[in-house]
């Protein structure tokens, strides 16, 4: 079973040299820890902001330089800034090719539920409406299952939607999975993981063929 | 040159009043526009419209108008991090539409630009579609979101001109710019005020066509919401 | 009788305090000599440029900074750049307070022909289009005949159309007038033309009003 | 960091072939692409649908490629200082859409930002209006525009880095921007190209997402057209 650096870290390998990816806050933004340094990647966060690095030093933070996670951040050489309507020109208009973000709910058919549980909490879809929309690449990093021991890969998502047949990829805490015609189809076991305890965590429609091999993390 | 200094913050927000509806710049904490939001608050505006990102803390930002009671609704992308606001949301004490952040930002730039209505893709299948038209273009089905209508776009840039050129830094620009001229009357609000001619025409952010009136403020407080850092070595 | 420099010495008295004034090819352009200097306006080029100084000198051109008319000019302090859909948002959110411009025909309802000669003549429209669609105070600046001696104030354009019921007030060699419900209203002469010899001029409903004053041109 | 530097105007278009759809910055011969124009007059390449607010002069820009009957449809919105072209057009030879120019630029913005259409009040009641939809919002009559679509952009700026980020010197900026990240592949030549890290962040007019490849041209001829000037006192 992986922890929330291990889902990074497998997700980390689905970053692609040339790609410009967007981090949701939460287990995305642990990606950027773990892409492999021999390759070109840029992160961009929706708040205008593009080729991100690590945090600042202590005492080099800057209150007017941060992410969308309200995080204080640093930049790298090449980087730039942009007001908002150019950051989700980038993104409808599809010039970010990856975006990574964490969901509540995530359907068979690709649907995702992240932004609000009705009469309880209602923080805001944020930028992810227009993310979802517009990627050709989504990755959700999220838990296999909730704090009640309920599955978050469902049949039908039952909060309201962030976006409908987007989701192309998932990875859990438990395994790798793509978002197929017919339901998800399992990819890769978290190490030590048994096809058994993944299709007890799935309520929706799991397609297993074959042999599913354990994913390597290094 | 058309000189749009005014002296004070409060000359510049003459013509505020209760019922109307504002564009406030900034994410989060970032770029705010602290002096106005300092001033609605002593003027005691009410059932104020705020089309804003986000909603401020508790203790900050839009968070201070809140407490106050002073706004009706609130437009934003989201909200997540004033207790104040989800309680008096939640209690349907306070107006709440979200939209989502690109959507946002667009709808101020149509008001700013003279578009009545866009076609974006965000919210497709989602409650923030219901009741709004949709439609297919090239395979891709879309939502039709119309442009703000606002009384005051309160804006926070680093520098500024007397001629109401704006500059900003870093993410601090954000809204900011987007909400210049999508109002009937955008005030601007400025680290440092400059001569017009101090500021190289090609590095204007925002020009000055699209600010009313702008001002100095003093001792940026310029809050740091989550302060993460590494160590030296 | 007014020459070009008349008219555009006529059409500067209504440039007030405060106005961002987009100035079309020809007679328009001379406008920028005649505005008093005792107001402040700023005069907007459609291609990109806010604060436009007069014409450099000789020597000083530079490639890179020129005006709609593809006229090198200079900046003013207080100029800026920008982008063309940056400087349409300018003219099509009405933040450009007048726009003066040239016509080979205006109708009595305020429609507008400034781009098109079929089968002759097609420039293009270039910014009209935009600019007489979203500006709130637009006008015309031309001869109140052609070349023929035809009329070019009509009861309704011959040539395609650059805009509809857009016009509010027209500056010619002959008069000013104002496009009223019921069409052209005469509001004065120019120097040492008569009220006879402007009707003769006009196609179009002409409405005289009581005494015409002479216009005061200094 | 994501390197765009390609070596040659050679290298920076390849891939072009008869029959596409070309974007070309500039405002008359102001921030033209001359190298890229060059290049394709240089590899014949026929048969182009050009968008481009202007069509050169018949011995520069655009109009070297209509010497050559390269050209086959001009989109645009002002074609008016070409002989050649006026020929072309006036005999048939040349498919000509001639398009208001604040409606070119947001066509172009349109396809850089994944909007599909958007409705502006140019043009309502003219020609260009026909065979679209029109549609009044607010007492106001507006127009159905859809984005464009292209294969490759071609812009100029002053000065670019290798990630690809370009900034644009006076009235050259027009078109340029607007039409980065519009096509399929966006080539920009640059007057200097800098490493990484050579630009202040705060001021990039395009920022390098939306370019594909970067490269720099040398000897820019940068034609005047119309040279007016005053007497030195």
């Amino acid at each position: 079973m992986l922890d929330k650096n291990g889902i990074a870290k497998r997700i980390a390998q689905e970053v692609k040299d040339g790609y410009y990816v967007n981090l949701g806050i939460g287990i995305p933004t642990l990606v950027a820890n773990f892409v492999r340094d021999d390759i070109s990647v840029e992160f961009q966060s929706e708040n205008g902001v593009l080729g991100m690095g690590p945090f600042p030093f202590e005492g080099d933070e800057d209150a007017d330089v941060i992410n969308a996670g309200k995080q204080t951040i640093t930049t790298l050489p090449g980087a730039s800034f942009f007001d908002s309507a150019t950051s989700f020109s980038m993104i409808r208009g599809q010039h970010v090719d990856l975006t990574i973000l964490g969901a509540m709910e995530v359907a068979e058919n690709g649907d995702i539920a992240n932004w609000k549980i009705p009469g309880k909490m209602v923080k805001g879809m944020g930028g992810a409406m227009d993310l979802v929309a517009s990627a050709e690449h989504i990755i959700v990093a999220m838990m296999h299952t909730n704090r009640s021991g309920q599955s978050k890969l469902l049949k039908k998502c039952s909060l309201p939607l962030t976006g409908v047949q987007c989701v192309k990829k998932i990875v859990t805490n438990l395994a790798v999975l793509e978002v197929g015609p017919k339901g998800f189809v399992l990819l890769e076991r978290a190490p030590g993981v048994s096809v058994e305890e993944i299709k007890d965590a799935t309520e929706g429609n799991l397609i297993v063929n074959g042999e599913i091999p354990e994913m390597r993390i290094d | 040159m058309i000189k749009k200094t005014v002296s004070s913050v409060e000359e510049a927000l003459k013509g505020v009043q209760n019922g109307m509806t504002f564009m406030l710049g900034g994410f989060g904490l970032c770029g705010i526009p602290e002096k106005a939001i300092a001033e609605l608050v002593r003027l005691g505006i009410s059932d104020i419209t705020c089309i804003s990102n986000n909603a401020g803390v508790d203790d900050f930002g839009l968070g201070l108008l809140l407490q106050k009671r002073q706004i009706k609704k609130m437009i934003s992308s989201y909200v997540g991090e004033n207790d104040e606001f989800e309680r008096q949301m939640l209690s349907g004490e306070l107006e709440v539409e979200l939209t989502p952040q690109g959507t946002l930002a667009e709808k101020c730039r149509a008001a700013q630009s003279g578009f009545p209505a866009f076609y974006t893709p965000a919210g497709y299948g989602t409650e923030v579609a219901e009741g709004k038209e949709t439609r297919e273009f090239n395979g891709k089905m879309y939502v039709l979101e119309e442009a703000f209508k606002a009384d005051f776009a309160f804006v926070k840039a680093w520098k500024g001109d007397e001629a109401g050129n704006l500059i900003f830094k870093g993410t601090a620009r954000n809204f900011n710019p987007c909400m210049c001229g999508a109002a009937k009357i955008t005030v601007a609000e400025v680290e440092e005020l400059v001569p017009a001619g101090a500021l190289d025409p090609n590095q204007i952010h925002v020009p000055g066509i699209f600010v009313q009136r702008i001002f100095q403020g003093n001792n940026y407080e310029k809050r740091i919401e989550q302060r993460t850092v590494r160590k030296r070595n």
